[in-house]
This record gives C-alpha cells, structure tokens and sequence, in this order.
C-alpha cells in the first residue's frame, strides 16, 4: 500500500485515495507525427526495474495530477512535484545520483 | 428522498442537515485582488491549504488550489450571496456555482467522533493532524467526502447527493457502540 | 492419561466453570483456558486426523504453530472450519467437531490410505492416473477430490460483524511477551505514539511459563507489574488478542483484532475487527517456536513440544500423562521435566541426542535423580492413537533397539526457531546462523519504507537470543536508535538483572537417528498436516526437486494452515544434508502474508449486503420504488428500468412505455444523466480538442451532440453540448461516463493544455433531469406554464432558461426517442417536486413513466447509437456513419492522429448498418453474429448484432449490426445462425427505421 | 527416461523409490545452441518442445534467472478456458485448451488438467448482452459454450448466491470443457520432455546482455558465462522490457503485480471455476481443498511480486457478495506475480526489431491457459522465421496500424 505526498496538499495521501497514471513526462504525438512517434507515444513504454516517473491523480482529494519518482523494484520515494514542471527538480535527481552513484538502475 | 436522516444512540447523533446552501468558487487563490473581495463581502480571510476559515454561520473551505467551497446552514444566504460574488468577481478568471443540490452535509455529534470517521478513512485523525482548523477532503467508506470539525464534539461531512442514503447507512453502521476503542 | 492438577494454571480460574461440546460430548473447563487446554483436562488427546493418510493426531504445541489440533467451531450460520483449538480462548458454549475423517475419530476408514502410503509418496499423482484419459476425469480425479480439504464449510450466512480501523501510530511493537513489554517500558516516557500487540489472551510469551528471576522478582511478577505499568500509560495501547498479520509497502501494517469471546456473550458485539495501520517504527519482538524432532511415530498423539507440555502445565495446570519422557538436542528444554518432575509426574528417561551437557539445567535434572542417556535417539514410538512406549536406540546407526520405554507422552525439542516472517513480508533478506541455530535478521538486506530507510527493528528471542539473560542484548541500541529516528533526546536505558544460566550449546541434529532405515523415515513427519515425511524429500530430491521452492511444491512442505511454523527449517535441514549445501545455499521459501490465517470476513468489513458498494440514487428515487420501477445498475446508479403496473409482465410493462410515449406523452428521469461545465475564455479551444466535432462555433442558447474519442481514436463518449453564454459551456455524457469524461478533461486541461484558461465543474449531482417526450409534450409545458415554448420561438437544439411553474429550470429542445421532446433541468431539491407536478399536469394528457428500455428501444428505432451497445471500445465514428460529427477542419483533437492510421482507413472495417427480418414473428437474439447468406464458418462472418429489439411502433423486429464494409451490403440478406442451430435471414438496411424524416420531433 | 505408470509406481514402492530419476537434468551451459529460449516459465518450455516435437529443432537452451517454473507459471489461478470474444483469440486459446486435454498422456506426466467447466456470471443487463456476443462468437469460431439461466446455475453450483441485492445473478456463460490444471505440473511436465531429448535446461543463470553484430545477434550473455546462437526467443512475462532494453528495443508492455490468494482447505463444495466480472473476482477450489482466489491487478508499474492490499480487499468483497459462504473461511496466504500488460491487453507473438530475435509476451493475467497453444505457435515462427496463422495476428506491428485484438470489450476480465 503505497502513500506519496501530494505536492499540492503537501500532505500523505494513501494508495485508496489516488489514482496511478503511468509514465510520465510522455510527449504527445498529434497529427501529422510520424507512425513510429506516434506508436511510442501511445504504447512504448520504459517500464523500468528502477527509477520510474510517473503520474498520479490525487482523486479523492486536490483532485490535481502530480509527479512521482519511484523505484519499482524497492518502492523507494525520491520525491514527488507538480503536473506542470515538465522536467524533475533538481533536488530530486541529485537525490536520484546519490542513491545510484554510477547512474546503473537498480537490479 | 425528503425522508430525513437522522440516527441517534448513546455515544453519536447522526443528522442530515437539509438542504444547507454551498456555493463552488473556482479561481486562483492566491490572487491577492480575489483574496480581498472575499474578505470585502464575506468578512473572512481565503483559508490556507488543508484549512477552513468562518464567520458565523460562514464556511469557507479550501478544496483545491482554484476552488473554495463556501457553506451556511442557510440556503436563502447563500442564493444571495452567490450573485454578489459573481458580479465582483467579473474582470478575473473565475467560475461561481451554486451547488447546494450537489451535495448534501451530514452533522456528527459525539465526543468520539474521530473514532468513528476513522474506520472509513486513511488520514490521520490524532488531534494534532487534524485539528480544530483543517478541512479534509478523503475517500471514506468508499465515498468521496469532505469534512471539518465545527465543535470539539462535531463535524459536518460533506457528500454527493446521490450516495447520501448509502453514507448514511454506512454512518450509523460505524457509529456502533460495541466497537469503541478509544484510540484517540 | 492427560489430566488436570488439582492446584496451579496461573491463567485459568478455577471459579468459573465453562461448559462445551466436542463431537457431541458434554465436557468443562476454566475461565482462562484455551479449547486446547480444556480438552486435554478431559483426557481429549486423540484431536484430528491427518490430511493425506488419515492418521490419529493430537496437539503438538500450545500456540498459533498448531498443524494437528484443527476443529470444526460453532454450527450453521456460525460454523468455523480448521480452528486450532490453540489459539482459541475458551467459552462458554462452544461446540467442537473434529475434521477429516469418514466415520467416527476413532474409527477413520479414511486411515486406509496410511496403509497404502508407500505406494503414495509427495508427488505420487504426477505419476499415475494418466490412462485412459477419461478415467482421470470421470474416475481418478473425483476420487482425489473427495479427499481434500480438513473442515467442511459453513452453508449458511455469516451472521456476525466485521470492523475496520485505521491508526498512525510512532511505533508498533508485535509481541507482548517479555522482550515486547520491556521495550514498551523503555519507550513509554518518550511521548511516542505506541501500540503493542499480543495475539495470544495474555502477555508475558514464554516468560509467564518459566522461572527465573529477573530484577530480583520471579519473572511472571515482573510481567505482572509491567503489563499493570503500561496499560496505565497514556502513549502505549495494549493490545491482546491482536495479531500483526502483514506487513506491506510503505510501512503499512495489517492487524486483526480478535472479539471471539465477547462475541459469544453480546450477539451484537463485533468478531473481527482488521487493523489497517501506518507506523515510522516497528519493532518485532515476536519470540521463537520451539521445533519439533524428526523421528519415526513422532505425530503419534501424545508426542508434543517440550515447551508446549511446560506451557499446559504452568498456565493452564495440564499434565500430559502420568509417565512423560523426554527427547532433545538442546538445555531448555530440560526445564519442563524440571517443572513436571516436581509436580509428582514420572519422568522414566530423559534423551539427549548430543554426546554431552555440562549446563544447569542437565545437571539439576540429574540431581533430581532422572536418568539422562545421551547420544541416544528413538527407534520410534509405540502406539496408534496414543503412545504406549517408545524404543531406544544409538543415535548413531540405523536404529536397532536397545531398549523399550514404557511412556504415555513423549516431549520433544529440536531448539528454537526465531520468528522472522513480519521481517520478510516486505522484503527483508534471513539468514542461518550456525552458532545460534536459528535464522537470524540479515541486517544488510532489510525491508525499507517509502524513503528507503529501513524501519524494522527486532528484540528479544526474536532475534535468536533466546536465554534470559540474552533477552535484552541490543534493548539498549534499539531505544537509542529510535531516540534519533523521533529526534529525541537520548534516555537512560536501565539494566535488567537475570542471572545467566549456564548451557551447552544446542545440536544441529534434527532427525534421528541420524542413519535410521527407510522403513523408519517413511514414519518420520517433517510436516504434520500435510503428512510430509522424510522418505518424502529424499524422493523429491533425487527426482531434482532440490530447490527449495521446488522442495516445498512437490511435496507440499509448508503449504499447510500453519505454514511450515514448525517445519520449514528442519525441511531445510534436512535438505541441506540432502543436496550437500550449507542452509544459507539452500535458503527458505518466501513468508508471505498473513502470518496467522484471517476470517475472509474481516478483509471485507463492514462492505457487505446493503454497505457492499455505494449506490446513487437520483432526487426522484423514492416516486419509483413505489411505482412498480424495476431496478437497473447502471454504474453506481440505480435506474428504472421499466415499471410494472398490475400483473403486466416486464416486456408488457416497456411495450407500453413505449406506445403511450408515441401517442401521447411520457416522461423519463434522465438525472443520471452527466452535466460537465467548461468556464472560461478558452472553454471553446479546449472543448474543440476534447470534442471530434467544432464546439467553438456554436452559439450560446444552443445545443450541438458531440463525440468523444480516446487517443486510439476510439469513442468512448457522447452527448449534448449546450452554450450557456460566451465562455460557459454545458457538456452532457452518458450516465456512466460523468465522472470519467469530468476526470478525462481535467486530467487533459492539467497534464497537456494546463495553459488553456477553463475551469470546470462536474453538477451532475446539481440537476434533476426530467425528458418529456410526446406529440402532447409541448400541451404539458404550457400547463406547467411561464415559458414560451411555441415551436418558432423554440426550435430543436435551442434551449431557455426561467421559471416553469414555481420551478428554475434550463429546458433543452432536444430527443433522443425521435419524439417532441423536452429535457428539464431543475436542481435537483426541487426533483421530486417537479416530477410530481408533471405527472398530476400530466395525467389528463396520458402521460407515463418510461424507463431505460423503453428509452433503448426508442433510439434504436430511430437509429440513434448508444455508447456501450453500438460501441464496445474498438469503435470509431466513421465506424457509425458519424463522419458529420467529426470535424474536418480543425487541425487537432484527441484521436485525430490515431483516425490517421493504415487500420482505421481499412475499408473492411465493419460499419453500422440496420437490418430487418423478413419473419416479423422473430427477434433476433442480443449478441447474435451475422454471417454471408448461406455461410456457415468462421470465414463467412460479417460481424454482429449491436442492438435487437421488438420495435412497438412498427410492429416488427428491428436491430442495429456492424458488418465488415456494411455500406456495401445494403439489401442483400445476410443469416444469422441461432443457439438451437437455425438460422435468421435479414436484409440489411439503414439503420433508421422510424419516422425517417424526423417529421415527429420536428413539430 | 522412466516411464510414469500405476504400476512403475507400485513397483517402485518395493524398492522404496529409489529408482526414479531425475525429472529434467541439471546441466551444464555448452558454448552454442541453434535457440536460445530465455525463461523457463511455461511458455519457454512449451516452446522448446514444440521445437522438437513439431520441427525436430532440439539444439536449445532455456535459460532460467531463477527456479524453473517461478514466475507466473507458479504463481497464477489455473483457469483454463478459451471463451473469448475475438477469432483471433478465441483461434489460439482453443488450440490450447485442446491441446491442454491430451497433454498428460502425451508428456506422460499428470498435469491434472481437470475440464470441470468454467462459469462467467453476468451480473447487469449489459454484461449479459456482452455475454450473449462471446457466446454467439464462440459458435462460429469453433467454441464449446452456452447460456445457462440463474437457476440452472443454482443447480450447478448451489453455494452461489444469486438473488445478491446489489448485483442478482441475470445469468452466466458456461464452459463445459474450461477447467483448470496443476499449474507447476506443466512446468515440469514439459520440462521433462524435453530435458529427455537433451534439450539444456539451466537453472539459476539470468540472461544480463545480448550481443549484436548489425541487426544480428549472435550471443547472450549470462550469469553463467556467453553463449552463441542462431536465434533467440524470449519469454520472459513480467520482464519482457528488460529483456527488451538488453535486445536494444522498446516494447507495449508495462509490469504491474497481480495478486492471488488461498483460503484454508475445506471439504469440496465447488466443482467448477466462477468468474464474476462485474463485482471483479474469480474463485475455484483446488484438489487440496483451498479456495484459490484472484482479482484485480494494481495499476502501477512494479516488479516486487507483491502488490497493493486494497485489491485483496475489494476481491474478497466481491466473492463474499456472490459466495456469502466463504466470510468464515481464513485467508490462509497471498501472493503476487508480475505480469506484462500490453496496450490491448492481448499477447505478443511476433517478430522484433532485431532479426533473429524473437518475442513472446503480454499474456498479461491470463497465459497460463494459453501455454500449449502460444508454446506451438512461438515454435512455428522460431522454426519458420515467419508468424504461422495462430501467431500471425498478435505481432508487434498492429500497434502501429491500430489493429488491436481487444477482449476487454465483451466486458470480461481476462483470465
Ligand atoms: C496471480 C496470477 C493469477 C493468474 N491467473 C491466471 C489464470 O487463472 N489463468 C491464466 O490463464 N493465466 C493466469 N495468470 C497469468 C499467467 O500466470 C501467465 O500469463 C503465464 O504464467 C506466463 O507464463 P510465462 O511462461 O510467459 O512466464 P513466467 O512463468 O513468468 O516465466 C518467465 C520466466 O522468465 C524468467 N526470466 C526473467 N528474466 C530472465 C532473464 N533475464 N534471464 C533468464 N530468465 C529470466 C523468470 O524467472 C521466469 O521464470 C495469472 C497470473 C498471476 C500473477
Ligand atoms: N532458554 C531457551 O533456549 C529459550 C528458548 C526460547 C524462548 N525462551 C524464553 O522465551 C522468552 C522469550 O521472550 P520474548 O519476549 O522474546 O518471546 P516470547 O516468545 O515469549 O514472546 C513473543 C510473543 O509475541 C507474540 N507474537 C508473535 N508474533 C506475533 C504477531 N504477529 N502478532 C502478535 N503477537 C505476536 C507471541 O504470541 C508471544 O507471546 C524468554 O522468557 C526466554 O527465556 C528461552
Ligand atoms: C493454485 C495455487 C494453489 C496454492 N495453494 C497453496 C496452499 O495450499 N498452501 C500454500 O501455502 N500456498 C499455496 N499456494 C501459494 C504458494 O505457496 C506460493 O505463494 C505461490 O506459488 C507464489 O510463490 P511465492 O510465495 O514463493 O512467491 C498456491 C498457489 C497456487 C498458484
Ligand atoms: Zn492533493
């Protein structure tokens, strides 16, 4: 049962009370892309054993979208940020690189 | 459906208050112009996140960082002052609605209240999470709910108008003497 | 002969006397016993029967490790299968059944199979049954079936209650036995929010059972005083009959808590009652369980646990017979034939398999004067249904018999084993310890909570320190770790007193004797329920099942209702001596939760019968119930479906629904119906991206159906757009989809267009809506009166606003049944209100209530589509002939690019077509498929049927169907093959079948 | 090998059955194989055997990070049937549940494969249409199935309750010939085939890098050492994306944890699988007795075989709705596996960016059924190069084309 905290709430909010959106950061293909682009747009996915972005829906709350950084493999919370920033913050990269020194996902 | 729901026993009194006015204010909060027509008209500060602010029978509750809601006991001031606000509120980006057949509010009266809203509810219920000022918006007993404490002994919850016989239910089954724990 | 003391059971009181029933037989015991307890006082020994082979069993432990001691409580509505008389406090009225066995206990004829053992090893069915095939279904199968399972289970329903909770809690400390009490004493002055569990009916764990002075106060004095301390301290919550079953992600805890026997007093008590818990810190001072040795007969009934026999007799004054001796590897467990040694019971002999003990404990034994042979083992044990003696043999050897040991209970002790499993749930890596001869925490690999830190510590025997005056060897780091986990200031830590006992290390022997023939090991059981025994996993390693995992599902090792608690590591053991490899190498098959099984019951909650799943009701709710409606979920919602008048039968009921609708008037209760307001000065941009069709042009005071596609391009949504003014929109959607297409815009208008300048709002909820359908709909607005509705000041998708009657409502001129037709919006407090108006206004018009058929048989006639019959999530709107609505002009929306791709373009796509039966006697069944006329395979399909009904109107059959290039079908035939194997023939035609010109709704 | 036989058996237990052999051999890695099969799960295995059977290609290796059969293959709720909506699907899953009737005697080794019936209920007026479309679709593609009334199916299967206030059973699909199978027994039922003809199985060896010359590959590299190949296939469900990243390529999938659970063992009281879809949770009982229980999956990406509680609740919920029997019965354990979930929901069977790499994966939460018949089809297109009729439809590229095999839209659950 995992809990993050809402940027937005800047409170812990429980799995029961969010709603997962997958990969993050994830650039729309519209007309005119090409079939490759748009493929990976809506199927590839890095679907990483690590550190994965993704999104989450605060539903029974803010009911604001917002970012998560979490290794799939240990469940680790590097940090969570708002819908809106289209890169992470730096914070939480630095945080990223401290825990992975060698920049290799976690196995 | 203009049945009234109201449950009673030794420890809660479970009460649905009719037809209350609730107005949805969407703008951005942090406009400081917004922050002082609400202060103008309602005489009552924009809450901060998590919070509710209130003058009398006046709450004003934080929902989103674009969206308060604001509640009286009392539809027909409410209605009134639904037209005030939008009129004020014209030259900025923002969206009034009345939405006091939306949802309904129930009353919570009982010492042991966090008790009871704690066997439906996730967040943290220790008096010095939830306190006098916060304002919660949960899913509880499978409801998406709002509440805040009006009294030491009382909240009010809010839910949508259709689920409010099933929360209703779901109240009086929670409110169970036989399963008190005290843990708060 | 098992018996009661006269004196002595620190738990039970004697005062209060409880009666109950096992297999019909009246019997009594105490206040303060367990079932278990209580049927030893009554000589009750012989207890179950094995899973597999039917063999005559009795308790092996006192505790939640229990694999033999399962029983059938309670009966009808209350009945519980597999409950371990263990575990389970006593009360007055219990009613006890023993499980698994075809007869009487005693006499199983079920117990044949024991004799045909050899021929069945683990795994003996991958082997066999295999021919004739038939045989297996019809013959092998159901025979193997009607063997399974131990209790048999309830019919009825449950009657009792089930409770939910959740608690943040600082810390959360599993175990209330010594180590877990003096934790909580240490960490009760810090402020700290503590909860501390015991999932038995009283603290203290081992430590009530034993001696030994502890600050110079007998040990269950000072777990006396302690628990009297901390139940008297504002922080810590004490907690018994509370079990941590698991432990998840994120440091989320489950916890049951157990009611049971207040239960039987107060009906109306709850049972159960399923802790859902987030801690910062969880300390596990579980303790350990004593391990069971592996030798021939030791499942006989009478063979039990050293510490399980010391157990019964401190806390509940059991003997467990009148001649006991003893078989151990280890010193601790020499203090039970201490303790029943001066309770006047006769200890004939006491075997230890090592060659020596210079400790204490041994040595007072000796002083008491019992014989003590060392280096010596069981042959096996005599008896069938109770042990009668036991044979002696050379621990080294096969087992030749030296001697013959008249008895009538055997104690045994293979050492200890730590429990670890809250330790694994999430992650965190055991290890072997040689020295200690347990598992151990591996402290590099723990489990770790959402910041990646770990957040488990482990006190007490848990941690393998199993002598006293170990208990409490890392209190001091554990307090001074949470101290700087909560930013406290460090404490002072006190020191306990217990005075060291002098031991010999235990032995790693396991199965003795350590050579014995095989006869010997196929009686050998390594896992009770399951009857796994050693002949078991040497078979299963020479066939390579030498994994652990391979191990355990092969022959089932562990598997059972205790979850190897007793066998898992003497399984390893021994596989470890099998495979050659050291245990580490070996390594333990995965704890999973929950630790001890939990009621089904309790994960439910409350959430069953009227609380399973929330229900809506619209504001006229009521006015249906009591006018015959029949109920149809639609989503959470609940809908008429149609009402029922007098006997009429439901097609009766919706046939005339429908007729009286075209002739004259109905109205429908269309509040489910979804009502999404878009604000703001780009609320046109933005609706044109969510829409297939141009929302931005439409004009305020007007309504447009628009379409709604997901990225794939297919349509998930549709429904009637109104303008409010210039920058406020109205989007209807289906009754399902309201909170998904509220959720859809805003995850858009937030994740991808967060620039676009809208807000919106989900008034569902705000709105009743009320359809008036009808050539007479128009006579009912004026009599309701105070708009003007005449038909050139409101035309078709125009709307008006103002007071109809005393009511505030928004009309819309739009029909979805092809009819003249009214949508009234109104909030919905004045819903009801206005229902009851229309009607009593309606009334001399001939106005009914229509329900959802009637409305579905109504569109389908006119051809309009239906999200959810004419879609089914592979649907584009090309697909419906719904070119019109998507827009060719604008650059984007949401499913343009997918519309673009090789598939969507295929002109083979089916597309939507009517058809009409030439038999208007016949109905084509929902769901049916239609093939090429005179087809008959796969090859000939041309798709299928999206809606079918009887059309009232026109008396005949009508139906909707997407087939493959349908546009190029029409008026050919085409069959449709019935379930009885005959077929329709229909022609295909446009899917419009009434009043084509829209003549009706257009007056 | 030693025949498996009632009488070896009894013939063994004078000897105290010390003359069985091993199962499938532990061997060692040679330096290259004509195939490569990455992942011992039942789909791996079912491969490498129709390679031999079919095509006589037993130069393979199946390579195994862990235990043979430890993935999904062990861990999922046996239901076996092939009452799907699409002809694609419903063409493989039949081949497979056929295949599925006859696979005990033809591994001489019981996989217990046990044709009880498998029963969907519907539980709203749109499920029951829905469920009437696959019924009618099964007809034509060659499926056994029909509609049974609620009290027909009361009869069938008394402990169900179908006047639910909430959900009242409208009626249900039947599957005669579906059922269930031991699941591990596949796993080394197939293994022991072709262990047989000298296929390597190696265990404990985790595949870690793949080398490429061009668009080539020639080698794999392994915990165990490098090892050449012709082709290379893997199957590896829950890992597919990272075998996939080592491959150089992208693929549809995400893994997400599904959960299962068992209750105690109790007496029989149901004979066939029921798999309510509305309130979302499925239910059987096994030989043993335990009443193996499954739902839904999480929704976020995770490779910790364990998963979220909160679908353990809502599944327990929905079968003490339908099953208000089993409220007393104990939760005895529960347990997660990763499964890869695709765009569509349906399998990938197909070839892949890299020339003579093949992949088989997306079986989602519902492959176990599938192992023979993906097994025969995955042998076809290694063997071939090219996607014979059974595969042919599930290959990458109709993402790409907006072709998607779509089951979720009969309203059912895919298992
Ligand atoms: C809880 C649950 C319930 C289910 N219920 C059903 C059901 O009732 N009916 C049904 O039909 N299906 C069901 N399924 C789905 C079914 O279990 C799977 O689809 C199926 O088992 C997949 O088999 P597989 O052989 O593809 O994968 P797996 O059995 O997972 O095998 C893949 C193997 O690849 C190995 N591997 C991974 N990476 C590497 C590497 N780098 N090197 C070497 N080896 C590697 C893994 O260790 C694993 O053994 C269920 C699944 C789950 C989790
Ligand atoms: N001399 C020896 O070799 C030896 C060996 C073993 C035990 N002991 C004695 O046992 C005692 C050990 O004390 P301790 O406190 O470490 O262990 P304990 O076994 O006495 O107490 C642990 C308690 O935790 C409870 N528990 C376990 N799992 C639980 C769960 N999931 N939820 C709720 N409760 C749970 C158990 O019911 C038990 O009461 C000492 O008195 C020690 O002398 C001695
Ligand atoms: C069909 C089926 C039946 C099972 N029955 C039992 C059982 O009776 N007892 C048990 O302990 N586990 C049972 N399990 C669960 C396994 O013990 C184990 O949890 C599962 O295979 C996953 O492996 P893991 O827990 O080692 O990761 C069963 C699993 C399956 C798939
Ligand atoms: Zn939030």
């Amino acid at each position: 049962m995992l809990k993050f905290i809402c940027p937005i709430c800047e409170i812990e909010t429980d799995e029961t009370e969010l709603t997962p959106g997958g990969e993050a950061h994830l650039k729309r293909m519209g007309p005119g892309s090409s079939d490759q682009n748009f493929y990976t747009y809506l199927f590839e996915r890095k679907n990483p054993r690590g550190i994965h972005f993704e999104r989450w829906l605060h539903s029974y709350g803010c009911g604001k979208w917002f970012h998560v950084v979490r290794c799939t493999k240990t469940m680790e919370v590097f940090g969570t940020y708002s819908a809106q920033d289209t890169k992470p913050p730096k914070k939480i990269l630095d945080a990223i690189k401290k825990k992975l020194p060698n920049g290799k996902n976690v196995k | 459906m203009s049945d009234k729901l109201e449950f009673s026993n030794n420890l809660f009194t479970i009460k649905d208050l009719y037809l209350p006015g609730m107005v949805s204010i969407r703008t951005h909060l942090f406009d400081k112009k917004f922050q002082k027509i609400i202060k103008d008209i309602l005489k009552i500060n924009v809450p901060n996140k998590l919070e509710f602010t209130f003058n009398k029978n006046l709450y004003l509750a934080w929902m989103s960082p674009n969206e308060l809601l604001l509640f009286s006991k009392n539809l027909n001031e409410i209605l009134k002052l639904i037209t005030i606000i939008e009129d004020t509120l014209k030259g900025i980006e923002s969206l009034v609605l009345d939405v006091s057949s939306s949802r309904t509010v129930f009353s919570i009266k009982g010492s042991l209240w966090r008790e009871l809203l704690a066997k439906g509810t996730p967040i943290n219920l220790c008096p010095n999470k939830f306190t006098s000022k916060s304002f919660r918006r949960t899913r509880l007993g499978q409801v998406s709910t709002a509440f805040w404490m009006v009294k030491t002994d009382q909240v009010y919850i809010v839910c949508g108008r259709s689920f409010k016989e099933f929360f209703f239910k779901w109240l009086c089954n929670a409110a169970n003497e036989k399963s008190i724990i005290k843990f708060f | 002969m098992t018996s009661r003391f006269s004196k002595g059971g620190i738990l039970i009181n004697r005062k209060k006397k409880l009666s109950f029933k096992f297999n019909g037989k009246n019997l009594f015991g105490f206040s303060g016993d367990t079932l278990a307890s209580a049927l030893l006082a009554n000589n009750q020994v012989l207890i179950g029967r094995s899973f597999k082979y039917h063999r005559p069993r009795g308790f092996v432990s006192s505790g939640v490790e229990e694999p033999n001691a399962l029983l059938s409580i309670g009966s009808g509505g209350s009945l519980e299968p597999n409950r371990s008389a263990t575990t389970l406090e006593l009360f007055d009225g219990i009613e006890a059944m023993s499980q698994n066995h075809f007869g009487s206990l005693e006499w199983d004829i079920g117990s044949i199979s024991n004799f045909l053992s050899k021929i069945f090893p683990a795994g003996f069915y991958y082997k066999t049954f295999i021919k004739p095939r038939f045989a297996w279904k019809h013959i092998f199968e159901p025979t193997i079936r009607s063997a399974a399972g131990l209790g048999k289970a309830p019919k009825e329903h449950d009657l009792s209650s089930y409770d939910f909770f959740y608690a943040h809690l600082d810390v959360v400390i599993v175990g209330g036995g010594i180590s877990g009490l003096v934790t909580a004493k240490n960490l009760a002055s810090l402020g700290l929010k503590i909860l501390l569990v015991e999932q038995k009916h009283f603290f203290g764990g081992y430590a009530l059972s034993e001696e030994f002075k502890i600050n110079n106060l007998d040990s269950s004095e000072f777990i006396k005083n302690l628990e009297d301390d901390l139940s008297k301290n504002e922080n810590v919550i004490l907690k018994k009959n509370f079990s941590i079953v698991g432990v998840h992600d994120h440091s989320y805890l489950l916890g049951l808590e157990n009611f049971e026997v207040l239960e039987s007093e107060d009906h109306s008590s709850i049972r159960h009652r399923l802790w859902r818990i987030r801690t910062k810190h969880l300390i596990l001072a579980t303790g350990a369980i004593e391990r069971p040795l592996v030798f021939a007969g030791n499942d006989i009934p009478g063979v039990i646990l050293s510490s399980a026999a010391n157990e019964f007799y401190k806390l509940y004054g059991i003997s467990q017979g009148d001649r006991v001796i003893l078989i151990t590897n280890n010193d601790s467990a020499y203090s039970a034939v201490v303790e029943l040694f001066n309770a006047g019971i006769s200890i004939p002999l006491v075997i230890d398999v090592r060659e020596k003990s210079v400790g204490e404990l041994p040595l007072k034994v000796k002083d008491l004067g019992i014989r003590v042979e060392f280096g010596k083992a069981i042959t096996k044990v005599l008896g069938k249904k109770r042990v009668k003696a036991v044979e002696i043999c050379s621990i080294v050897g096969e087992g030749s018999v030296l001697e013959t040991i008249i008895c009538d209970s055997v104690l045994m002790s293979g050492g200890w084993t730590s429990t670890l499993n809250l330790w694994s749930h999430c992650g965190g890596k055991i290890k072997w310890d040689n020295q200690l001869n347990t598992l151990v925490p591996d402290e590099t690999k723990q489990s770790t909570n959402e910041l990646g830190q770990s957040f488990i510590s482990v006190v007490g025997s848990a941690r393998g320190q199993f002598w006293p005056s170990e208990l409490f060897d890392n209190m001091e780091k554990v307090i001074k770790n949470i101290c700087e986990i909560f930013n406290l200031k460090k404490i002072k830590y006190e020191k306990y007193q217990i005075k060291e006992i002098i031991h010999e290390k235990t032995s790693p022997i396991s199965c003795v004797p350590e050579s014995a023939d095989e006869n010997l090991k196929g009686k050998s059981f390594v896992d009770y329920q399951n009857d796994v025994k050693l002949t078991d996993l040497r078979i299963a390693t020479q066939e390579g099942f030498e994994s652990v995992e391979h191990l355990k599902r092969y022959t089932t090792l562990g598997m059972a209702t205790d979850q190897g608690k007793l066998s898992n590591i003497n399984g390893i053991k021994i596989l470890s001596h099998l495979v050659g490899k050291e245990i580490n190498e070996v390594g333990t098959t995965t704890f999973r939760p929950p630790y001890t099984p939990i009621s089904l019951g309790s994960i439910a909650g409350e959430a069953r019968k009227e609380l399973f799943k929330p229900i809506r009701k619209t504001p006229m709710h009521k006015w249906h119930q009591e006018n015959g409606a029949i109920w149809e979920p639609v989503g959470d919602w609940q809908r008429p479906y149609t009402y029922l008048r007098n006997n009429e039968t439901k097609e009766e009921a919706v046939y005339r629904e429908v007729k009286n609708t075209r002739n004259s008037l109905g109205m429908l209760d269309a509040s489910t119906l979804g009502k999404i307001i878009v604000s703001g000065n780009d609320a046109g941009e933005f609706l044109d991206l969510i829409y297939t069709n141009m929302m931005s042009t439409l004009k305020p005071g007007r309504c447009r159906y628009g379409l709604m596609c997901n990225e794939n391009g297919f349509l998930f949504d549709d429904g009637v757009v109104a303008r409010l003014n210039e920058k406020t929109f109205l989007c209807h959607t289906t009754t399902g989809g309201s909170d998904r297409v509220y959720s859809w815009m805003e995850e858009w208008h937030q994740t991808e267009w967060w620039d676009k300048k809208v807000f919106i709002q989900n008034l569902t909820e705000e709105y009743a809506q009320i359809t008036i359908a009808g050539p007479k709909a128009r006579l009912l607005l004026e009599k309701l009166g105070g708009l003007n509705v005449e038909s050139k000041k409101f035309q078709p998708l125009d709307f008006i606003e103002g007071k109809l009657g005393n009511f505030d409502v928004r009309v819309f001129r739009i029909s979805f049944s092809g009819e003249l037709s009214f949508e009234i919006a109104t909030p919905s407090a004045n819903g009801e209100a206005l229902w009851i108006r229309c009607l009593e206004l309606g009334s001399e018009l001939g106005i009914t209530s229509y329900g959802t058929e009637a409305l579905h048989i109504m569109r389908a006639e006119k051809g309009f589509i239906m999200i959810g019959d004419e879609t089914d999530g592979t649907v584009i709107p090309q697909d419906l002939n719904l070119d019109w609505a998507v827009s060719k002009k604008k650059k984007d929306f949401i499913g343009k690019r997918a519309h673009e791709r090789i598939y969507m373009q295929d002109p083979n796509r089916k597309t939507l077509v009517g058809l009409s039966l030439k038999d208007s006697t016949q109905k084509i069944p929902d769901g049916a498929y239609a093939l090429k006329s005179g087809g008959n395979g796969a090859e000939d399909v041309l798709g299928h049927i999206t809606s079918t009904y009887f059309s009232p109107s026109l008396d005949k059959p009508i139906a909707m169907a997407l087939l493959k290039n349908g546009k190029s079908l029409k008026g050919q035939e085409v069959d449709i093959p019935l379930g009885s194997g005959n077929k329709l023939r229909a022609i295909v035609v446009d899917p419009q079948f009434y009043d084509i010109e829209g003549k009706r709704q257009n007056v | 090998m030693k025949k498996y036989s009632a009488f070896s058996l009894i013939k063994e237990s004078f000897n105290n059955h010390f003359g069985w052999e091993k199962a499938w051999k532990k061997n060692n890695l040679k330096k290259s194989y004509k195939v490569i099969i990455v992942g011992a799960g039942g789909h791996g295995l079912a491969t490498a055997y129709y390679l031999g059977k079919n095509f006589g290609i037993r130069d393979v290796a199946v390579i195994e990070k862990g235990w043979l059969g430890g993935g999904n293959t062990g861990r999922n709720t046996t239901i076996i049937r092939s009452n799907y909506l699409q002809e694609e699907s419903a063409a493989i899953y039949e081949k497979s549940r056929s295949l599925y009737e006859k696979l005990s005697q033809e591994l001489n080794y019981n996989v217990m494969f046990s044709p009880r019936g498998v029963m969907m209920l519907c539980q709203t007026e749109h499920e029951l249409r829905a469920m009437r479309r696959t019924y009618y679709a099964n007809r034509i593609f060659g499926v056994d199935t029909e509609m049974v009334s609620p009290a027909r199916m009361k009869e069938m299967i008394p402990i169900i309750n179908i006047n639910g206030p909430r959900f009242p059973i409208l009626g249900g699909l039947w599957q005669p010939r579906g059922g269930t199978a031991r699941h591990d027994a596949v796993a080394w039922g197939y293994a022991r085939a072709i262990s047989n003809w000298g296929v390597d199985i190696i265990e404990n060896c985790e595949v870690i890098g793949v080398n490429k010359n061009k668009n080539k590959i020639n080698s794999v590299e392994t915990t165990k050492g490098t090892i050449n190949c012709e082709k290379m296939c893997f199957i590896v469900a829950g890992s597919s994306s990272i075998l996939a990243e080592l491959c150089g390529f992208r693929l549809p999938v995400e893994s997400v944890a599904l959960q299962a659970l068992v209750s105690e063992p109790i007496k029989p009281v149901m004979h066939c699988v029921v798999m309510a879809n509305t309130v979302h949770g499925y239910m059987s009982q096994s030989d043993k007795g335990e009443m193996v229980i499954g739902g839904g999956a999480d929704g976020y990406n995770n490779y910790t075989q364990r998963g979220s509680f909160q679908h353990i609740e809502e599944t327990v919920r929905a079968l003490i709705e339908t099953f208000p029997f089993i409220s007393r019965l104990r939760q005895l354990r529960q347990w997660g596996g990763i499964v890869d979930m695709t765009g569509d929901r349906s399998p990938i069977i197909s070839k892949t960016p890299i020339e003579n790499i093949y992949v088989n994966c997306g079986w989602g939460t519902g492959g176990f059924k599938a192992i023979p018949g993906s097994g025969w089809a995955t042998a076809e297109l290694i063997a071939n190069g090219e996607p014979g009729e059974l595969a042919a439809p599930f290959s990458l590229a109709r993402f790409k084309e907006g072709r998607m095999i779509d089951e979720s839209v009969a309203a059912a659950v895919a298992h």
